[in-house]
């Protein structure tokens, strides 16, 4: 039992932070939230070259060959900053269902492209109904010869604008289930019929509509086997709520940081408001949630990279405490700065906004207690 | 005890709806539909929109209902004021400009302004003839009202003042401004603060407009640079400034108007609710949903009340500054409470902005959800200082701050 | 509109708190708890004597003729200093219904004797189940010539065992709904029968299991309709709910004014624990909350009086508040006395039970909150 | 990191597990059993059940498993120690007696003590042939210690010492107290403090039971009236024993046990949930009773992983003293939610009290209802105190007290 990072990781923490924060300052961030592609070409590159994209990859492919574990810690430093791009939709949406469900051929034309920066790709996976479940997919692929034929609109499909690939989910079949007859299809993002039209967000993070009309593709693009990627699904919901996991603490942790300081300096009535047991024990209530994140979020990690059968499980568990977490720690940095919190110019506001998307990203706290509860009790609901 | 209203207070409240409903459909085909483009907030057509709307209040006589006559008042009674309020909430019809002037500066000028500012003001505060900013906190003095350092030195028949105010509301539109200033450094911190009227279009005067994260744009930084006043300037007594400006105001307490919007909100949701189906059930019939639902309910209508026994308590000449206090607290906190729920109902679309495809009811609930975090807890008063007042100005305990 | 008592409640509620803290000190209601009866008989009669069970019966019932609101004014009282005995059974679960709904004659036989204090009765409505709902009663009363055979168990019956009179809510048929078939029955506690048990519980209130076996009762003792009584029940429930609210706020304004003198008086750190933010803001907290609860439950208690139309939705958002209010204040109340709160000995955890007590009675938080909820959507879950 | 334990824990906990397999099977009937008549807490009975059942843990080496080798402890680490509790817990067998002794005296003797003092206590404090209480707390005094009055007087070689402490938990049963005194009522508070060891069968120690709200009768309050206290008896140095009390003491703060104590009681929940039906569903299926349900389980493996955490840094000889009560705050108010949670399941039921008829699991939950508001927020420390140390020394906030 040694639940602390190892000596790789730690440098790996290290060097992420020092990179980060001068290469990604909160300027480019909010150039990136009004930019039409979203992301800067020049960081994403120097991402690849410092191998985050293929971290998680076997080095057969290109890749690092690191845990996922290593992956959220790099997340964390990621979060830390608001790196805008298509990072998680390419590395943990696409890229490692494709490791973990690909064919020997779909990997060698994949995996290499996206570890090396040169492929962006992603999810689309919500429809109109926004929901997670099975039976809300109902974008059809319909067999033509051999290829399939799909038509339909996927919603809240992030960076698609700039993908390459789109790894749709997409309904095959009916079965007995709701949950049969879904299939996951790699999807050129260049193929004809497809319209992708970005939504105006929150953050500035590039969600779009994805408009399938009479989209053909080859049977050869099945991710695993035709009406059974749910299973898959499953997989990439519980290790993207991970990574949103180590997102929202690395945002957290800056929130926390941020405004400890600010309660250190910030005088009122000739004292620092933090020497104010309002504000003081504000801050002590963020801290235990942060903590609290940071640990159930590493534990959920390292149960994801060691196949642990509790993992799903622990990832919802992550998933809703941190979701209410990054939301009320936002929240108390903004009401311990006052107004200056609350202005757009400062920092704080880009964080409040991010925890209100990434507690809505692969399930709110309510969807994941009762997965939680689901699991505990052995009984659906 | 008795919750029915006076046969002229009814009066009021029937002549209030007649007007509403008269003039309400002289109204754009925008005003209160979301799903129907209209102009920005921050517009000149929001901004010509709302004068026109004032003018007609006005006309009406809706505007300053409490006032006294001889300034150009209703004279009516702090109930019809909140009646005024809950039924302009109720109806969902928009409210008069220059709540600033017709709010506080107004009422302030009547209770401690000579004569001459009485006459030379007042009309023009309900009028909209001339709009008012605050000038009170200052990027280092925003809960500790008594730490300002904008200085005033007298110098002849003016006051000179150098200094810088922030955040000033609409200070860009504004005429004029209620403003602190320390005019005596030397004296105990609450005793050297004066309260002036500031001319907004005085030489020295800089505004710099800035964002609050909601996107409201129209609040700023006023910046004074050598800026004379006159000394006629002044309201009240040179050096007790500051408890002018914490005297007793007399606008109405019982929150009426604010609890009716929260109603509506809550009708809203439930209509969106009913007409969003999860799972293939109307999520107006989820049980979680519903327990939060109900609470937000619940906390609506104890406010209510909570409002109308401060109410009761002003009527009856009572002293309510601290008290309102409680209800402040609570309907600040539990805005953002129902402001996270509104949004956390409509899912993912939860995150698309005001223009965006898709956005529902083009992205009101996330702006209201951003704007719940600004004035309820914080530019209204932070929470933190309404409680250290209840503490210690309503339950007796000593200082804690 | 004039929220605020009148001349002649401002004096009931004075001569009632003056009373009351002479004649109700704590050492009466710690021996109450633990004595067999649960009430002081000379208390009984001098409340009596007083006026207090016939405030709200007409005079010509021997009553006083007083509104319901001013039974609250003195149910607040009663409620701050933690009267025990049965009388709320008495002039609210029984007195009000056979008020409503009796006939001339079983007003003439019982409603003199309640105001004047030598009848006790109660209300035995909950049954295994625990729940308030109409699908819930299950106790059933067959006819037997003019007689009804009541066979079954009721449960937390309060003061059954010092009862005169039970009105029982029981089952005479089965209709399309389980509203249908409900019946009140009037039953003289001392026919041959009725085996009546007190249960041990957290406050020493006394309530019951009674167990009918076999027991008559002459059809003259319906009260209203027959299979018509589940609409005075939830009016009983209404009524009910209100006083438990008038009860906890009193309650809850003695612990408030309790915390704040200690607050005042305890030092710590060389100052008064109220000059800690943790501990003030604690206490503004808690006058919020009974701030709320006074105002609701007065205008709840007005909408009965006045039979308002909106006087039942009153009612649950009052209980729904003032159910979590007193739990809330009466927590409070102990964490900032510490552990001298925690004790035995102190008076702050007789508050703190009842406060238990008070939220189950009549309905929990999330039982009025899901009433509320029926009333504002207008559907039913 | 790495969530697995070494072969040589493993085989610990194995042999943990061997052991209670074996020895729970003598346990009395009542035990764990809600549903069983047994011996009240306080009762002889139980007493004597519980000194059986320690002594069977202390010939098993279970009794000071991280307490050092040559002080009849067991010389493991602080994870073996942690797996004990977790197992312990986990198999839901009673602990041993003499938490204070073990838990609180032993280490403070082994950090501070004299050698004579080592030899003389330690190996009757596993045992349990000489129970320990606490005496550091006055009816003045109990969030801020440094405010004892209690007063140590010099006299040849003994203190002589007048005062009153409350609360002591069990002191009517113990043999010894670790004392706090004032032996200079002229230092700054903290630095007149000094720490004894109190013979509490001494002529001038009186001791009254009093009862907490919950119905435990077995804590007390200390009447010292001119006690004598030998020199010998003192711990650490004169007037620095608020140090020696403060001092780390090197207990597992993984609060592993609790946890899992937390586990065992969600499941039984789960159990009563199961069986309990309402409008014909089990309670288990109730949608807003498994959001609250869930929570709390998230809470627990938050805590437990928190936990193991600062347990790590412990390992790592990192000071954790501060930083562990981030988690306690947590579990502290946690519990409370917790406990509330299982009396509402119940319903009317959660009213009756143990001995009741028709009380379910014999009251149990009323009574951990109850329990609840003692312990986990006040008597282990108030949470007010706590965060001003997770402000102060964790956050390196300005002192706010």
């Amino acid at each position: 039992m040694n639940f602390s990072l190892n000596e790789e990781q730690v440098m790996l923490k290290t060097s992420a932070r020092n990179f980060l924060e001068k290469e990604c300052p909160k300027r480019l961030v909010r150039e990136m939230a009004a930019n039409k592609q979203g992301y800067s070409p020049e960081l994403w590159k120097k991402l690849a070259e410092l191998g985050w994209m293929g971290l998680v990859f076997p080095e057969e492919y290109g890749g690092v060959g690191s845990t996922f574990l290593d992956l959220t810690v790099v997340l964390e430093e990621m979060g830390r900053v608001l790196v805008p791009g298509p990072f998680v939709p390419t590395v943990v949406l696409a890229g490692r269902p494709i490791l973990a469900a690909g064919t020997e051929q779909q990997k060698r034309r994949l995996i290499p492209g996206i570890a090396n920066g040169s492929i962006i790709a992603t999810l689309a996976f919500l429809e109109a109904g926004g929901e997670l479940a099975a039976s809300a997919i109902n974008v059809r692929g319909t067999t033509h010869g051999e290829d399939f034929i799909i038509d339909g609109t996927k919603l809240f499909v992030p960076d698609a604008h700039v993908a390459d690939y789109i790894l749709c989910v997409i309904r095959t079949g009916d079965g007995v289930s709701k949950e049969e007859g879904v299939t996951l299809l790699l999807v050129d993002a260049k193929t004809v019929g497809i319209h992708t039209e970005v939504l105006k967000t929150l953050t500035g993070e590039k969600l779009c509509e994805v408009v399938f009309s009479n989209v053909m593709v080859p049977r050869g693009n099945i991710l695993g086997v035709l009406g059974n990627g749910w299973q898959i699904v499953q997989r990439i919901l519980d290790e993207a709520a991970v990574a949103e996991c180590a997102w929202m603490t690395g945002g957290a942790q800056w929130i926390l940081e941020t405004t400890v300081n600010y309660a250190r300096e910030r005088l009122a009535f000739g004292q620092p408001i933090g020497s104010f047991q309002a504000v003081a024990h504000r801050c002590a209530n963020m801290a235990i949630e942060v903590e609290g994140a940071i640990s159930i979020t590493q534990y959920a990690a390292w149960a994801i990279s060691e196949n642990d059968p509790e993992a799903s499980a622990a990832a919802s568990v992550a998933k809703a405490w941190c979701s209410e977490m990054y939301k009320h720690v936002a929240g108390d940095g903004i009401q311990v700065h006052g107004a200056t919190g609350f202005t757009w110019d400062h920092d704080l506001n880009l964080y409040f906004k991010r925890a209100k998307t990434s507690e809505i990203a692969f399930g709110d706290g309510r969807y994941h207690r009762e997965r939680v509860a689901a699991y505990i009790t052995g009984e659906g609901n | 005890m008795d919750f029915n209203y006076s046969p002229q207070e009814e009066a009021f409240r029937r002549e209030v709806r007649g007007w509403l409903a008269e003039n309400m459909r002289e109204l754009p085909p925008w005003w209160g539909r979301p799903d129907v483009p209209g102009p920005d907030v921050d517009s000149d057509e929001y901004r010509h929109f709302s004068f026109w709307w004032h003018r007609k209040l006005y006309d009406a006589g809706f505007v300053g209902i409490a006032w006294p006559k001889e300034y150009g008042g209703r004279g009516a009674t702090l109930i019809e004021q909140a009646l005024f309020n809950e039924e302009l909430a109720r109806h969902r019809a928009p409210g008069p400009v220059n709540v600033i002037g017709i709010g506080w500066a107004g009422p302030t000028i009547i209770a401690a302004g000579t004569e001459e500012q009485k006459k030379r003001f007042l009309p023009k505060i309900l009028s909209a003839e001339e709009i008012w900013a605050q000038a009170f906190s200052e990027p280092g003095a925003g809960s500790d009202l008594a730490g300002i350092q904008t200085r005033a030195v007298e110098d002849g028949d003016d006051f000179v003042v150098n200094g810088q105010k922030w955040p000033t509301g609409a200070a860009e539109r504004a005429d004029w401004a209620i403003l602190l200033v320390r005019t005596d450094p030397d004296a105990p911190r609450h005793r050297g603060i004066s309260y002036l009227l500031l001319d907004m279009h005085a030489p020295g005067v800089t505004v710099r407009p800035f964002r609050w994260m909601d996107g409201d744009s129209s609040n700023c930084e006023v910046f004074l640079d050598n800026v004379r006043i006159p000394k006629t300037m002044l309201v009240g007594k040179k050096n007790l400034g500051f408890y002018v400006a914490m005297g007793t105001l007399e606008f109405e307490r019982s929150q009426l108007g604010a609890t009716v919007g929260r109603e509506n909100i809550i009708n809203d949701l439930i209509r969106t609710m009913k007409r969003t189906e999860r799972d293939g059930q109307p999520l107006s019939q989820d049980p979680v949903l519903r327990q939060e639902l109900a609470q937000h309910w619940i906390e609506t209508k104890v406010m209510k009340y909570m409002g109308l026994r401060m109410l009761t308590s002003q009527l009856k000449g009572e002293a309510t500054g601290p008290k309102a206090n409680l209800g402040f607290v609570m309907a600040g906190e539990s805005i953002q409470r129902l402001q996270d729920f509104a949004i956390r109902i409509i899912g993912p679309y939860g995150q698309l902005a005001r223009g965006s495809k898709h956005a529902v009811d083009n992205g009101r609930w996330l702006r209201s959800y951003l704007t719940s975090r600004g004035v309820p807890t914080i530019g209204g008063g932070p929470v933190e200082i309404k409680r250290n007042i209840i503490a210690m100005r309503v339950l007796g305990l000593p200082r804690s701050y």
